[in-house]
């Protein structure tokens, strides 16, 4: 077994505190209390964090529940879904220009970064109009440039997230939030995803980690200003700012509320959603048969799809141990 | 034994050599591959041999299921279309503007600083200022390839105008030429040539920019297809597309020189240069 | 009226005095040679006679009036290299000196004004012995040809004046022969007014029926470019002398 | 009336031309930012200057609470660190490979080709495998720099070798040179002003792929501010930092002109190429 | 026996005759000088001399064994152009030759050796008249300076032979006579062995020892390269005769 672990993170609302927790020394803290190191690393560039955690040089990765099926799971990683830290609640959302309702979206070309959860939130709004994606073109667009994007002619609508969503839509008067993420709470989720079979060698890092984690959940529940700041600073923003993207982001502050959501039968019901939509883009790798193709387990033991090919995993055990206080 | 300086292979030693490290590579490749893959059959990162025909298959040879149309051909066309219009569009800049800026001393001091500078600006770093400009659209592709090319274009045909020997002008001027005619027919035609070999020389810049400006916004392209895929880590498509794209810069290139050849038989620089 | 009257010229470049009080005229059909050391200013005297640089002071009058100050179609040059533009054939070389000329706009010719252009671009290239090679580029041809080439660009315009910057320096010596003889054939047959630099005092005594040295009669070892150039000797080479005569006395002179 | 391209301006008017352009697109900016402005105040694509003065306080002279440093400060010397690290292993690349490619037929036979084929690789576009082997660290930025910038450097240096006269070569052998020794008393020196040229003109590069590789992986750096506030379009941090990056690119290439003429004297290129 | 010796040699490019048949020995001490027309094979016959090029059939011998086949310490060379290394000092250029041959690691001398070095090259660059400008660039040379440096960098490690290319090719008259009387000098005190090609027969007569002249004397329209040069003339050029005597005779023949 090792005692060097490295996890990487990205920049976003709902992962801002590992930065935290890694700049005042709280990973440090808990990491020495299991007789363990851990380095957080920052990598800008989303996919590539992802990638890179996937080809095996991260122990474990920041991302959202979709891209935990389709990147690491599809190529055969098996992970670990250990902390679900919040869902979407706002954060995500679709924006047309002059348009003021979804199913004026129909025809239009939609500037999103394909194949992630904007791509999905878009389908489920779509969805919730009557309309499929086949009534719209998508549009490529790298979120870097969303903001940039909008302010251009051609771009008539739009599937972006925050910091970018509040952005375009308190600077543009033509921008009107037509659908978001909190018509589906709980399906787009943020967590730290880390790898099974270093987790089953080495269940101390998971501890670290979740204490580290709730440690400063516990402060911004608390409202701790200069934690919020150094948060808001990192993610180039002002406190106001990013007190404004957590408002739209389900935060689960205890433990007790992080334990519910994984125990809840609402995610199984998610999950299928994400991995038959996945399917349907051709991004569960290209030897998938059908949408069950890869397995995913559940706290309670449920598995959805195929039980030899289980490679995403939910779990509860450390978020239940810090709920316990037993960290 | 001779010096190794003046040892020469014979043809068929040197094409032995030449084909040697690429076959490395290559064995290289399918060791590394097969050690991850057998670790990890679903492995992404450096996918067998077959799974690249199987990739290769279905992106060039399967019509997609949603248009109908074959991805791999569209994303080539859509990608070189986008290559060879801000390629055109900047050499006929750098013409207008190297030209003067070479040739006319007064064009020389208004716009020689200018021109440094601009060359000087990372293109990517004022993308939203672009996108206003420019709009999201094809235009879009084209302006960020033509903005980051043509500084440098500029910069080189200018020095290659003013390297033009003064006695050539000069004996010009005493045949009745004007400035005018001068450019015409004794400048123009020599830069010519010259103008080929830039293009060749910044081509290498150009398919930078034209990936990254795919990877922006754009629903086809080779660039396009490779940021996309990346989403799901699909390196059995990635490499072929990178291989692809070095081919094609490897012909663009080829094709240049043999164009320069031809169009310019007078000229001995393509000659020498490779 | 004298074709060239040149009184009390001088020329400097900031503190460098190169040429000092040049008083001379040159009559039409002359040909003048100039020689003097390294240096000395023959270039620059060449430069001014073509316009592309302006004495400091004193009278400088061609045909009687000042001297146009940029490169003109009265003067016509030929210089020690890149004297030929290389992009062009050997004919189309000698067209281009025609095409600038009489077409202001395009710099192109057609129809009859073309066809005669033709007519006298082969007609020069076969008097300078270029006839069989006008669809070649200059890299095709010797030093000797390219120079013939250049040669025949020039005349085709009839320019007043021919000036010569040293054209035969980079020739082999049998060439360098018959070059000599092509110009001196032209000279006469177009009696063509010419001033030419060269370093090599056989072919200045060979050719010229004037020959000028310049050289600086004062130098001051401190500042050497305080004091400029002058005429030191200004020479009418008879016809009458056979060109051996002259050769024996300058190797002579020469060899020492 | 002078021809046009025999008029030359004084050195007055050709500072003043040379001014010229830089103030146009001052008072154009300055219009055009404040007719955005009036229309809506809080637009940023075009901050008014005011902004500007604001943006630079708080990046560069007033420390940052998170880490109390100066943000400009430490962005500017880590970039400046990465590319400076980048360019000299490149240079040191180029010279390791070019002057054997160029000089040593066995040599080219063997490598040419291949590199020719490498310095086609649109490197952004086999990042990860790229950050695989390199890992995420500076190491990685580094490297990016270096893979971009090397097969350049390389193709240039072998070019350059080449065109040594071979007289140059034949005479150091009668001089009773070895290959090793002609290499290090005549081709080394000879080439390295060169290696100076060539690392001016690929600059512009070498900042494209800093400006890149930090996008994806820093936490600090010129690039990865820009990225960092990209997502806010923060021009008032942006168009300061694009000035600044023009402005350190400029004295690099400035200073990289001025040392080629002072090491070596004897070279006239540097001169004769700007 | 013969420093060169040399029976029936050939040498041909593909198809391309360039020599034919040659046979001849040279002598230690001998000045040789090569004429012949453009593209005869004086170069190519040079570069075989050098070990640049190898005979295609026949005896080449150096001292009576084969010839080194590429270049070596034996056989300086001087070309027209080139010839000095531009980044290196006069000095450097010259303490470059002696390192080169003495250091077969570094390249550099050190210490005691590098004084002698010193002593040397001091003393050389004297002998060709560049003592007061041992601290210039190339670049700062004329082209006669250049080649004197080039001269001293292949007497300083004292070759066999001394091979020179058209060395005064590109220099002005004046100081190609200066060159002549340096070389003559430098070949009788050092008791050199000298083959040199040169255009000029003025030259060949002035310098050499023995004349050689190289010309095809078979010659097929239809397929130019089917026949290679000879030597035509092969003439000892006596001491007795005076200087000036030659040269008229020369004189008189080119002119005609
Ligand atoms: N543009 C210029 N600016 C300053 N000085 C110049 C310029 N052109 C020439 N000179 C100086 O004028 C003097 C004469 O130069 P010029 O070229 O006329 O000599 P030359 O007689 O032609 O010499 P050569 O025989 O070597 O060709 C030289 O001292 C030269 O340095
Ligand atoms: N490497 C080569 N390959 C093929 N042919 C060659 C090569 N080098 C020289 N030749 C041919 O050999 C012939 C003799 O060339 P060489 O250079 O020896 O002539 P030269 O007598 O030195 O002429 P010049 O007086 O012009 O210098 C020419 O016909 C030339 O084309
Ligand atoms: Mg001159
Ligand atoms: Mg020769």
């Amino acid at each position: 077994t090792k005692d060097k672990f490295q996890v990487a993170w990205t920049i976003y609302v709902g992962w801002m505190p590992w930065d935290y927790a890694q700049q005042e020394g709280i990973v440090s803290k808990w990491a020495e209390k299991y007789g363990i190191e851990i380095e957080l690393v920052q990598v800008n560039d989303y996919i590539e964090s992802i990638n890179q955690y996937s080809a095996g040089k991260f122990d474990g990765c920041v991302m959202t529940n979709m891209d935990a099926l389709t990147i690491p799971a599809a190529s055969g990683v098996d992970s670990s879904a250990l902390i679900m830290g919040d869902y979407s609640n706002g954060n995500d959302g679709v924006i047309l220009k002059n348009k003021k309702s979804m199913s004026e979206v129909k025809g239009l070309n939609v500037n999103l970064v394909e194949l992630s959860v904007s791509h999905y939130l878009l389908a489920r709004g779509l969805e919730s109009v009557g309309l499929s994606e086949k009534d719209v073109t998508v549009v490529n667009t790298s979120d870097a440039d969303m903001v940039a994007a909008y302010s251009s002619d051609e771009v008539t609508a739009m599937t972006t997230w925050n910091p970018q969503l509040s952005e375009i839509l308190t600077n543009n008067k033509s921008a009107n939030l037509v659908y978001d993420s909190s018509k589906i709470p709980g399906e787009i989720i943020d967590m730290l995803v880390v790898n099974t079979e270093t987790l089953k060698d080495n269940p101390k890092l998971a501890k670290a980690l979740t204490g580290a984690w709730f440690e400063v959940m516990s402060l911004m529940k608390k409202g701790d200003t200069k934690a919020l700041t150094m948060m808001a600073e990192a993610s180039g923003t002002d406190l106001a700012g990013y007190k404004s993207q957590l408002d739209s982001t389900m935060m689960f502050y205890d433990p007790s509320e992080a334990l519910k959501f994984a125990q809840s039968s609402a995610l199984p019901a998610t999950m299928k959603k994400v991995s038959e939509f996945s399917f349907d883009h051709g991004i569960l790798g290209e030897g998938a048969p059908n949408a069950e193709f890869i397995g995913m387990e559940f706290p309670n033991g449920d598995i959805y799809g195929d039980k030899k090919n289980v490679k995403l995993r939910f779990i509860d055990t450390y978020v239940k141990m810090a709920a316990e206080g037993q960290l | 034994m001779k010096r190794l300086m003046n040892l020469r292979p014979s043809k068929a030693t040197a094409f032995f050599l030449g084909v040697l490290p690429f076959l490395i590579i290559g064995v290289f490749y399918i060791v590394a591959s097969d050690l991850r893959l057998a670790e990890n059959p679903n492995d992404k990162l450096l996918p067998s041999l077959s799974s690249f025909a199987e990739a290769v298959d279905r992106m060039a040879l399967t019509p997609s299921k949603r248009t109908g149309e074959l991805l791999f051909v569209n994303d080539t066309s859509a990608s070189l279309q986008r290559l060879g219009l801000g390629v055109l569009i900047s050499a006929v800049l750098a013409l207008l503007i190297g030209i003067p800026l070479g040739f006319i001393p007064f064009v020389r001091a208004g716009l020689s600083p200018f021109v440094a500078a601009l060359s000087m600006v990372p293109p990517m770093a004022i993308l939203p200022i672009l996108f206003i400009v420019f709009g999201m659209g094809e235009l879009a592709k084209v302006a960020l390839i033509v903005i980051g090319v043509t500084p440098l274009l500029v910069r080189d045909l200018q020095q290659r105008v003013s390297e033009i020997p003064a006695e050539q002008l000069i004996k010009a001027q005493t045949l009745g030429g004007s400035s005018w005619t001068i450019v015409l027919r004794v400048v123009l035609p020599q830069i010519m040539p010259r103008l080929f070999d830039s293009v060749r020389i910044t081509l290498g810049t150009a398919w930078i920019f034209l990936i990254s400006a795919e990877a922006i916004a754009a629903t086809e392209g080779l660039g396009y297809r490779i940021f996309l895929v990346r989403r799901y880590m699909a390196m059995d498509v990635i490499l072929p597309y990178v291989a692809w794209i070095t081919f094609l810069a490897f012909m663009i290139d080829y094709l240049l020189k043999k164009s320069t050849q031809k169009l310019f038989p007078w000229y001995s620089g393509a000659k020498e240069k490779e | 009226m004298s074709l060239i009257t040149i009184k009390n010229l001088w020329k400097e470049y900031g503190d460098n005095v190169v040429l000092e009080k040049l008083t001379l005229n040159i009559e039409k059909g002359e040909f003048c040679t100039l020689v003097g050391p390294s240096g000395c200013g023959k270039t620059t005297f060449l430069k001014m006679l073509l316009g592309q640089e302006r004495p400091t002071r004193g009278t400088f009058l061609l045909d009687g009036e000042i001297f146009p100050d940029e490169p003109s179609i009265e003067r016509g040059i030929v210089f020690q290299r890149y004297s030929v533009f290389e992009n062009l054939t050997v004919f189309g070389n000698v067209m281009l000196a025609m095409e600038l000329k009489e077409s202001k706009f395009l710099g192109r010719l057609f129809g009859a004004k073309k066809a005669q252009a033709k007519k006298d671009a082969l007609e020069i290239l076969e008097a300078v012995g270029l006839g069989s090679s006008v669809n070649k580029y200059p890299s095709e041809l010797s030093g000797g040809m390219q120079q013939r080439l250049s040669i025949a660009q020039s005349l085709v315009n009839k320019p007043k004046i021919l000036l010569l910057d040293e054209p035969f320096g980079a020739l082999d010596p049998g060439i360098r022969a018959d070059m000599h003889a092509l110009i001196l054939d032209l000279w006469k047959k177009h009696n063509l007014t010419v001033v030419m630099v060269t370093h090599d005092l056989h072919e200045s005594f060979y050719l010229g029926s004037r020959l000028l040295v310049f050289d600086k009669v004062r130098e001051d070892v401190h500042a050497p470019n305080r004091y400029g150039a002058k005429i030191t000797y200004d020479i009418p080479i008879g016809d009458g002398e056979t060109i051996m005569t002259k050769l024996h006395q300058t190797i002579e002179k020469g060899e020492k």
